[in-house]
């Protein structure tokens, strides 16, 4: 995480993570934009083709305020639901990542019970997960909820 | 004599699909006069949708192409304007409404919203200016606490309300013509009869002209001043709506109005138009309906009728059975 | 006298509104609320309604492809509704339905001539060596080519696919036909081959229909007695001339008025109704049609009017009527 | 026939070749350019895999020390590693293996996903609550952190490598099955309020007729592309544990344990041919399968008929 031996404080020693933390972030970013990407682009193709668009364009509205105000607001609509999903892989998928980038994470010291055959710290470690997963599911529903009217429940 | 607000010339739309082009819209010309209601009636597939929407340059273009003709609004030719130039005309002074209410509102923006939209976009009205007029314009189209309207979503109205909203959004900035496209065809009878004194009422309050687009002769006797019969992409008749209903010319015209069975009119069996509408594509030069048409002739398989006046000097047909080549046959 | 094919007495259906983290029931949809009306034998018999007055529901349930709530369904003087899962079955051959929509009422992976001749294979009612022969006859009974055997759905015209639903159903040779909204979903010039084409297989095939749509036009042209429904209850039965010459609740005659005429020179008074069509998940009390109603009085708001017979064969449920 | 025909019949055109939805798929895939690359990447990499072997001149267990660490030259052409095995002939042999996981996990993971989603979706009540609680509850379950644990047991029961495979097969194809039950479930219960199924009722069809003639034939094109992307999921499940030591064991070659040499620091920056062919073999392999997928979705997908 830090080049070797160095003993500064405050920025300099901030400056020096930033620059280890640089690719393995880039790296995590890179796992998740692929398929949310194609999400996205399903999803906007989708909207683009809605009734209201053809409405909003028979307003007069310029393009970029009909993509960006009408399209846009219902396409995000199944990407909340995705966000509660990447919670859980935001800690199990940094597992592989961690031990390439030697980053001392949850992830690395998970392995490490493994090998020494710490069972409660893995059983813990697991249901960790599971529960950040379910957590997940629940806040993106409350975030669906509050994005999308019809769901609101009055 | 009412001025002419629109004008089609030899209108041609194309759509090049994977099965080869279909001449949607293929050397279309009417006029719409200022103050009037003009109907396009026409059975699907027709290209009566495609005209309206070629007037408000709505057509998606990479599979569809403008390939040749001009629409004449008040006289500027509005295909050649620039995009900046045709945001400022759509929604301001001509307007439309579309067939399906239940997914022409944005689910997750507010009535009001919706509405104040054009407003701010044309009028440069500010929000507190906007909202009044906007629920103005929710009393206008008949829709009761219009106050708790303007707060509310789509989800929560009718089918009917909704297009009493698309209504009230395509009036906003006082249009000079409202385009409607099959309004009433998704909604029940009662709901239909509503909607239709609600745009006579405006026409008559507003002087808006109206071309309004349908398949139902019923409404086109409602509602019409004026009458265009399409059929496979071309017009085929046009005529005040006295004179279409009273003389048609045009045997498919004929077929329609005999083929709707009508209220208290005992007919033992409907006449049907036999067969189906053409492939469109590459129709080739020949009358379309010729393979339908219980009067065809030689000329009609080999040669394309022109849309001429016979008789009453606006009561125009595209059909051989009144040209000279064709009596001489 | 006639002999009566279908009897439905007081039939009610209600859809359970489930809410809640626990899916409790929290309410009924009433799409049928105690109808009773029968279907004599060759008869054709229309139901009139606007959409959610539970006139597809009827047809449903009277073939019972969704389960009734209450009432009793009559068929030939057996309740169907007893019937077991086998005897069913046998049973399904006689009673046939033809659907709306044609674009969704048709396999898209079967050819035509499968699927028109399928349920006689499955019924072992003929062999298959010569099951090819009987649904060719059938498909040009219905005015369909016969090199059509092999094609699939997403070759034909709407108009064309509900002449193979018809096929389809007319190869089983039923006595009782539900046509629910057949020619709706069609343009003017095909709806009237469709319509022409169920008016001669009647009288070829002596079948009994139960004709729904929303069009009074065509149902008037078609049926010989017609029930107009109005938010899952019938409001008016009569026979055809009888209902359309002096029809006697104001809904019925609001509904004939609302229904644009092609003919410009008409001058008629019309009743245009005001607000919308209930929701059937809470109908107003008494009279449902009471808020809508252009004669409503306090009565109408507290009593449900009672069904009666005012004339010979002519039924109304309207306090006034 | 006393009934005149109210149509003409139309006209019969020249005999037009049927085109069935699944001959008009075919045409659409293959007019699908990048579809098309993905297949022949994949037909190639199979052939290599399954055959290379057996033209390949050295056997998979003679250690061979005078040729340790060699670049790549012409007798070993992708060179040799710490022991002098022939890394050309590992990567092919590991080709299999990768590919076989991939396969094998994806049909328990369809076998298991198809039946019990069908099941759900046509049987409805008390059997559609209890598979898609289920389905929850493994959904809830991380799959990389469940199966780095069921792979530190394997090797605590000293479960001998050959076999370590398999198990590795049944508990990736175990794990993945919830999505496509879902999608199975899901594409059911939407054919099932279609007319046409109501039709199959009202014409009185036996279920079996019902399930196999009219259900599945529609629920397949679903089944296809989902089971496409679990084949790419399910090699890189298999090379992240391999990497991590609990996949596929030396000396059992496996692209993901192969890559395990680019930890080691000296091999990372002065060897690179020990961990490069691997890597790009995984690289190369999922995407091709998700160009497949890709070309599967655009062709079997009815939407996208438009």
């Amino acid at each position: 995480m830090t080049s070797t031996g160095i003993t500064t404080e405050g920025w300099d020693y901030i400056k020096d993570v930033a620059k280890h933390m640089f690719l393995p972030t880039l790296v995590l970013v890179m796992l998740s934009t692929g398929s949310l990407t194609r999400y996205f682009r399903t999803g906007m193709l989708e909207v683009i083709r809605q009734d209201y668009i053809r409405t909003a364009r028979a307003k007069g509205l310029k393009e970029r305020t009909v993509i960006f105000k009408h399209a846009l607001r219902n396409a995000l609509l199944p990407a909340i639901t995705l966000l509660g999903f990447e919670l859980p892989g935001l800690f199990g998928g940094a597992m592989i990542l961690e031990k390439v980038f030697v980053w001392p994470g949850v992830g690395q010291v998970y392995l490490e019970s493994i090998n020494m055959r710490d069972y409660p710290f893995m059983l813990g470690f697991t249901i960790f997960l599971a529960v950040l997963t379910l957590l997940g599911n629940l806040i993106s529903d409350v975030l669906y909820g509050v994005a999308d009217p019809r769901i609101r429940l009055k | 004599m009412a001025k002419d607000l629109v004008e089609f010339k030899n209108l041609e739309t194309h759509f090049h699909t994977s099965a080869g082009i279909v001449k949607a819209v293929d050397d279309v010309s009417f006029t719409i006069r200022e103050g009037e209601t003009l109907c396009v009636v026409g059975e699907s597939g027709c290209g009566k949708s495609v005209t309206a929407m070629s007037l408000m340059r709505l057509v998606e273009m990479p599979p569809g192409r403008h390939a040749g003709g001009e629409i004449l609004f008040e006289g500027k030719d509005l295909l050649k304007l620039s995009k900046r130039e045709m945001s400022r005309i759509r929604g301001n002074e001509i307007a439309m409404i579309f067939q399906e209410p239940m997914s022409s509102l944005n689910p997750v923006l507010t009535i009001g919203e919706q509405i104040t939209e054009p407003l701010a976009l044309h009028l440069l009205l500010d929000r507190k200016a906007a909202k009044k007029r906007a629920i103005e314009l929710i009393t206008l189209v008949g829709i009761p606490r219009a106050e708790e309207i303007f707060h509310s979503y789509p989800h929560e109205l009718s089918g009917g309300m909704r297009q009493r909203i698309m209504i009230a959004i395509a009036l906003s900035c006082d249009p000079k013509l409202l385009i409607a496209d099959e309004p009433t065809t998704a909604l029940d009878v009662t709901i239909q009869a509503q909607i239709l004194d609600l745009m006579r009422d405006i026409k008559r309050k507003l002087n808006t002209s109206i071309m309004l687009i349908t398949h139902d002769l019923g409404v086109v006797a409602e509602m019409a001043d004026f009458v265009v019969v399409m059929y496979a992409g071309k017009v085929i008749e046009e005529a005040p709506v006295l004179e279409i209903f009273k003389d048609p010319q045009h045997p498919y015209t004929k077929g329609l109005l005999k083929a709707k069975p009508i209220i208290n009119e005992k007919k033992e069996r409907l006449y049907s138009i036999p067969g189906q509408v053409p492939n469109p594509v590459d129709l080739g030069d020949n009358c379309h309906f010729h393979d339908r048409c219980e009067f065809c002739m030689d000329i009609c398989r080999t040669k394309l009728p022109p849309l001429r006046v016979h008789g009453d000097h606006n009561h125009k047909t595209a059909c051989w059975l009144y040209e000279e080549e064709g009596k001489a046959q | 006298m006639t002999e009566t094919l279908i009897q439905v007495d007081n039939l009610k259906k209600y859809f359970p509104i489930t809410g809640g983290i626990l899916q409790r029931v929290v309410g009924n949809v009433k799409a049928v609320d105690g109808v009773s009306f029968h279907i004599n034998k060759g008869e054709s018999f229309g139901l009139v309604g606007e959409s959610g007055c539970g006139k597809s529901t009827i047809g449903r349930t009277l073939l019972r492809l969704n389960d009734k709530t209450e009432g009793k369904v009559l068929f030939k003087g057996e309740d169907i509704h007893s019937y077991s899962k086998e005897k069913l079955r046998s049973m399904r051959p006689k009673m046939q339905i033809v659907f709306q929509d044609p674009y969704s009422s048709l396999n898209p992976r079967i050819k035509v001539g499968e699927a028109i001749g399928e349920a006689l294979l499955d019924h072992g009612l003929v062999s298959p060596r010569d099951v090819k022969q009987r649904v060719l006859e059938t498909m040009r009974i219905c005015g369909l080519a016969d090199y059509q055997y092999d094609r699939y759905p997403h070759e034909f015209s709407g108009g064309q696919r509900q002449r193979i639903g018809i096929a389809r159903a007319l190869i089983m040779n039923p006595e009782f036909i539900v046509a629910d909204e057949p020619v709706s979903a069609l343009d003017v010039s095909i709806q009237a081959q469709i319509i022409n084409l169920l008016s001669d297989l009647q009288r070829e095939k002596n079948l009994t229909y139960l004709f729904i749509s929303h069009d009074l036009s065509v149902v008037e042209h078609l049926c010989n007695r017609v029930g107009v429904m109005y938010l899952g209850s019938m409001v008016e039965l009569a026979d055809t001339e009888e209902l359309f010459s002096h029809p006697l609740h104001p809904y019925t005659k609001a509904l004939m008025s609302a229904i644009p005429i092609p003919d410009p020179t008409l001058k008629r008074e019309r009743i245009i109704l005001k607000g919308d069509i209930p929701s059937p998940a809470n109908p107003p009390s008494g009279c449902k049609f009471h808020t809508r109603c252009p004669i409503a009085a306090d009565i109408c708001k507290q009593a449900n009017p009672e069904y009666r017979e005012v004339r010979k064969g002519h039924f109304v449920a309207c306090h006034f009527a | 026939m006393s009934i005149e025909q109210t149509a003409p019949i139309t006209k019969t055109p020249k005999a037009q070749k049927v085109a069935s939805p699944w001959r008009s798929a075919i045409r659409k895939f293959a007019k699908n350019k990048l579809a098309l690359l993905g297949l022949i990447i994949m037909i190639i990499m199979i052939l290599i895999c399954s055959f290379g072997p057996l033209f390949s001149p050295y056997n998979i267990y003679d250690y061979d020390y005078t040729v340790k660490n060699k670049a790549p030259n012409a007798s070993h052409w992708l060179g040799t590693d710490k022991f002098g095995r022939d890394i050309l002939l590992r990567t092919m042999l590991a080709g299999r293996i990768s590919l076989m996981v991939g396969l094998v996990s994806t049909a328990i993971a369809v076998v298991i996903g198809a039946t019990l989603g069908a099941v759900s979706g046509f049987y409805r009540g008390w059997t559609d609550t209890i598979t898609m609680r289920m389905a929850d509850i493994f959904l809830a379950l991380p799959t990389l952190p469940i199966l780095i644990t069921m792979g530190a047991i394997l090797s605590d029961l000293k479960v001998d490598p050959s076999k370590r495979i398999y198990f590795l097969m049944l508990m990736i194809g175990v794990l993945s099955w919830v999505s496509l039950a879902r999608l199975v479930r899901g594409q059911i219960l939407t054919l099932r309020e279609q007319e046409f199924m109501q039709a199959t009722e009202a014409l009185g069809l036996r279920d079996r007729r019902k399930i196999f003639r009219h259900l599945m034939p529609n629920t397949i094109p679903i089944i296809i592309v989902s089971a496409t992307l679990l084949v790419a999921g399910a090699i890189l499940f298999e090379s992240a544990l391999s990497f991590l030591g609990i996949g596929v064991v030396p000396p059992t070659p496996s692209w993901g344990n192969m890559i395990t040499a680019a930890n080691s620091l000296i091999d990372f920056r002065k060897r690179p041919w020990i961990w490069i062919p691997p890597g790009m073999c995984i690289l190369i392999t999922v995407t091709a399968i998700n160009l497949i997928g890709d070309g599967l979705r655009d062709a079997l997908d009815p939407k996208m008929k438009k």
